[in-house]
């Protein structure tokens, strides 16, 4: 377990944030613009959780239950998210970001 | 030669090295002989005789093994099948979808507590080699945890089939199995409150501490066992491949070896949902319902809810009961088999007889097969009697290294540790397959419900009692054992 | 006029669900336990080894009869395999040797697996040559093959398997030659 | 005899489910289609969930499996089946602006990597405590004012999941006044045109 190299914990969670940010910014799609969201929401988890390892003894924990947090509320995020994605393209019979932007007129 | 004096002088840790691969192999085992009762349950209620036609010729003689031989044939049909792939299927997850239900349901047996944590001396020390593979304080969590990716086997497989039915049935299906998730989480709540645990050795403990789990929480029990049924995709929650309605659910276009695996993965589900009932509510490997008043030299007869459960003493007044008294309890355990085995033989008289009566053609054939399977089982019987008569006789255990020396408990010689967990194992089994009766004989009894009943069901009442029923375990427990 | 017919008000017992339940794991048990327990209890028969007792006007497969010597007595006439609505009488016709009769069938066959058991080609015989009082409902096979079935496993039945007293359904050539067979058949050197 | 092998295996483990996640989030870049973004979200979540394991959080990684696989992700891929028109063809996969888009997160990490690179060398502490669930569970319920106080958040999100489950009904229900929200939303459009 100890033989395991934080920075590497740290690199990869950078990684996966910067994916993620890269999945929101190119793609059109709202489910893959969500999902991103969630790489990034996973990326920011495995970082604290690599983070609290380094805290001294029983401090340790509270790093730990930040990321279940996260979850709930990556939970609470998908079900109103999902319910919208549902709402949206009921009037417009596609998935594509691009298509809603009547706001910017 | 240095390998073989390892696995002598280690027999434990060869042990533990062995049981990964035994377990999900044995459960293997286990499958065609649930596959059997589901036919044989079904024939006989509806007063049918089953499956007795698939036979091996032999030189005046047909051994039919009691319609055994169906699943090898099934197998071979299967098997050499034409592998269909409908043209517009979506290809890779066409071909990756029957695999997930299989392969949760061969890791959930590597959660679940086999036989009870074995003492052995270690050196100076004391190890113990419990009875699951997977040993971790959130066991059940993790069970649940696979049981919930197993919906993605349904889902994956109906959106992919790319057909209306199959979709129907996957929706269906997912929507289903993800609601009774629900209540069955809530439902198993108000025994771990009163246990204080997720780890299922230690709730199989608890049990033999004191008493079953579906007698502390009946309620519990009986909303559990609804939504096993409602995860398996069981009658009468099976909407998912309703074949009146929707031809074949989920695998409508699966043929040949992929569909072989949706249905080894059901059964495989009933297997494990099973034994998962006969753990947390049916004592798992602890043999009686109540403990055992104990032996004076070990903590003594624990009254009913009261005491707080102690991880430290491991072993359960049952385990320890029967270790003690090894001898009697093979004696008894193998003296009932025996009886069983003579009434098996008796039925099959009986069958003989009949056979006798009525002009078939393959009259005399039958006669000599079931006449050859009589004198067989009715030897088996005797010996199983006379093993039973030598266990009671001479088989006598004694510690190796008493109580509170090295442990709080005493520490018996490996041959002892053995055939306890051997009889513990096939506790489990006698359980899991007492269940997994249950599970075919109501799948025989009842309709189908509606789907729009199905989800009434599951919101509006499971959940709601479960919730009350968490409400009262926790004000009860908090009264009696003073909460922790 | 609208006649409404209500839904019986459940009880309470019958609306908490349990206890019905209860019931019917009982009655499939009760059922269960009789078939295990009493191997004379089942209705159904051990199908195709046992043959189903089956009365004597149930149409069943088919026979030819036959002549006093044996050979069949179907002329050819091709009115059984144009009655046939599922068209399963094949019959392919030959001279006779005999003068008298014009023709006879070279081959015979029936297809059972097409047959559908209507019973018009039995109607439609002239001269009563094909009849379906086997009494054999039956049907079992290996393959495909063993479905269709020809002239000889047509005439395949022994005198003895029918009613005595039913002189039609013997082997009797009927016309001029009837009353001599019937005549052999009862002083036993019919063959 | 085997735990001088826990060392290598957990760097061996470490990196097999970094390589994992990585190649995943990959194919999440680029699949086609919405449901095979999905497979291979799940599939990140899956390696993270060991890596948690192995970091010393298994309760953190069953959560991960339980909540996140099992739940949230089984939730977008029935609503990808449902509205079953999620396919990406109209749109290009990337254009100018996604290209432009991209520079940013890739200096983000290459900001993230420079720091940590540049940082004291941290090592993970010896003490600290083992995610398992009794610990977890007393210092999620730790009522002391000393505590950490995450109670109190534990209740806020309770909250927070039946406000977002009544916003989601709300939000699927086609009038607030009908019925209940059909099925299947697609075929509901086509039999009210």
């Amino acid at each position: 377990m100890h033989s395991i190299d934080p920075f590497h914990v740290q690199l990869l969670s950078a990684l996966l944030f910067g994916l993620g940010l890269v999945v929101v910014l190119t793609r059109r799609n709202i489910f893959l613009v969500l999902m991103g969201v969630e790489v990034m929401l996973n990326a920011v988890n495995l970082s604290f959780v690599g983070f609290s390892q380094q805290l001294p003894g029983a401090q340790s924990l509270w790093g730990q239950l930040t990321p279940l947090f996260t979850i709930a509320i990556a939970a609470a995020e998908a079900c109103v998210g999902l319910a919208m994605v549902i709402c949206i393209t009921r009037g417009k019979d596609t998935v594509d970001s691009d298509q809603f932007a009547e706001m910017k007129e | 030669m240095d390998i073989l004096h390892w696995i002598t002088s280690h027999p434990y840790q060869t042990a533990g090295l062995i049981l990964p691969i035994a377990i999900p192999l044995i459960l293997f085992q286990v499958l065609p002989l649930l596959v059997l009762l589901e036919r044989r349950g079904a024939a006989f209620i509806q007063d049918r005789v089953g499956p007795s036609r698939a036979y091996i010729p032999l030189p005046g003689l047909r051994i039919r093994a009691f319609g055994m031989l169906y699943n090898a044939t099934d197998l071979i049909k299967l098997l050499f099948k034409e592998n269909f792939v409908p043209p517009f299927a979506y290809k890779s997850f066409y071909w990756l979808a029957p695999a997930i239900p299989v392969a949760t349901g061969l890791l959930t047996p590597a959660l679940l507590p086999w036989f009870s944590p074995i003492l052995y001396q270690d050196g100076a020390g004391v190890s113990s080699l419990t009875g699951t593979l997977i040993t971790t304080s959130s066991g059940l969590l993790l069970l649940f945890a696979l049981g919930s990716l197993s919906v993605y086997g349904v889902v994956l497989g109906s959106w992919s089939s790319n057909s209306k039915f199959s979709l129907l049935g996957g929706m269906r299906a997912s929507a289903m199995m993800i609601s009774y998730e629900v209540s069955m989480g809530l439902s198993v709540l108000g025994l771990l409150l009163i246990v204080g645990s997720f780890n299922l050795t230690d709730i199989v403990e608890w049990q033999g501490h004191h008493t079953w789990g579906m007698f502390v929480q009946p309620i519990g029990f009986l909303l559990f066992l609804v939504s096993m049924f409602a995860e398996c995709n069981r009658n009468p929650f099976d909407v998912a491949e309703g074949e009146s309605e929707i031809v074949g659910g989920f695998h409508t276009e699966y043929a040949g070896v992929k569909f072989m695996m949706f249905m080894t993965g059901e059964y495989l589900h009933v297997l494990v949902a099973s034994a998962l009932l006969a753990t947390l509510y049916a004592g798992g490997y602890e043999l009686l319902p109540f403990p055992v008043p104990m032996l004076a030299d070990t903590s003594g007869f624990v009254p009913f809810l009261t005491t707080v459960f102690r991880p430290e003493s491991y072993l359960s007044l049952d385990t320890l009961w029967v270790k003690a008294h090894l001898g009697g309890v093979v004696a008894i355990m193998l003296g009932i088999t025996a009886v069983l085995v003579f009434v098996f033989a008796t039925l099959i008289a009986g069958r003989r007889r009949n056979y006798a009566q009525q002009d078939a053609q393959d009259r005399d054939m039958r006669l000599r097969e079931y006449g050859i399977y009589c004198s067989a089982f009715t030897g088996l019987g005797v010996m199983l009697l006379l093993g039973a008569i030598a266990c009671g006789l001479f088989m006598t255990t004694q510690p190796l290294v008493a109580a509170g020396t090295l442990s709080p408990q005493p520490i018996y010689p490996g041959w002892v540790n053995a055939v306890t967990a051997v009889l513990q194992f096939h506790i489990v089994i006698g359980k899991t397959l007492a269940f997994a009766w249950l599970f075919i004989w109501v799948r025989w009894t009842l309709p189908r419900f509606r789907y729009d009943q199905i989800m009434g069901l599951g919101w509006k009442v499971m959940l709601n009692i479960a919730l009350v029923n968490l409400l009262i375990t926790a004000i009860v427990a908090k009264a009696i054992g003073g909460g922790r | 006029m609208t006649k409404v017919v209500r839904r019986p008000d459940l009880t309470f017992w019958e609306k908490i669900y349990f206890v019905e339940i209860f019931k019917g794991l009982a009655t499939t048990m009760g059922h269960a336990k009789n078939s295990l327990l009493h191997a004379d209890h089942f209705k159904v028969i051990n199908y195709p080894d046992v043959q189903p007792n089956l009365p004597r006007d149930y149409r069943a497969r088919h026979r030819l009869m036959k002549r006093p010597d044996g050979s069949p007595r179907c002329v050819a006439c091709f009115m059984c395999s144009t009655a046939c609505p599922a068209r399963c009488i094949n019959i392919v016709a030959e001279e006779s040797p005999d003068h008298h009769i014009e023709k006879r069938p070279a081959s015979f066959e029936i297809d059972l697996l097409l047959c559908v058991f209507c019973g018009f080609c039995v109607e439609a015989c002239p001269c009563d040559a094909i009849r379906m009082d086997t009494r054999q409902a039956v049907l079992a096979g290996d393959n495909r093959r063993d479905f269709v079935i020809d002239k000889t496993k047509l005439m395949d039945w022994e005198p003895k398997d029918y009613p005595l007293e039913d002189a039609q359904s013997q082997k009797a050539p009927g016309g001029t030659l009837h009353a001599q067979a019937l005549e052999e058949f009862k002083s036993g050197s019919y063959h | 005899m085997f735990h001088s092998l826990d060392h290598l295996l957990g760097s061996a483990y470490f990196t097999l489910f970094a390589l994992a996640s990585l190649l995943c989030g990959g194919g999440l870049l680029l699949s086609k289609h919405p449901i095979n973004g999905a497979i291979y979200l799940i599939g990140v979540m899956l390696s993270l969930s060991g890596i948690y394991a192995l970091l010393g959080s298994p309760f953190l990684g069953v959560i991960q499996v339980l909540v996140y696989a099992g739940a949230i992700m089984m939730l977008v891929v029935f609503v990808i089946m449902v509205l079953n028109q999620a396919r990406d063809h109209r749109v290009p996969r990337f254009d100018g602006f996604s290209i432009v888009g991209a520079i940013f997160p890739i200096a983000l990490a290459a900001m993230v990597v420079k720091t940590l690179a540049f940082a004291d060398a941290s090592t993970i502490d010896p003490a600290a405590v083992r995610g398992e669930i009794a610990p977890v569970a007393a210092t999620m319920f730790d009522l002391t004012p000393a505590g950490p106080g995450y109670y109190l958040l534990f209740e806020l999100i309770g909250v927070l999941l039946l406000v977002a489950v009544v916003a989601a009904v709300m939000l699927a229900k086609r009038h607030l006044d009908s019925p209940a929200a059909p099925a299947a939303p697609a075929e509901g459009d086509h039999a009210q045109h």
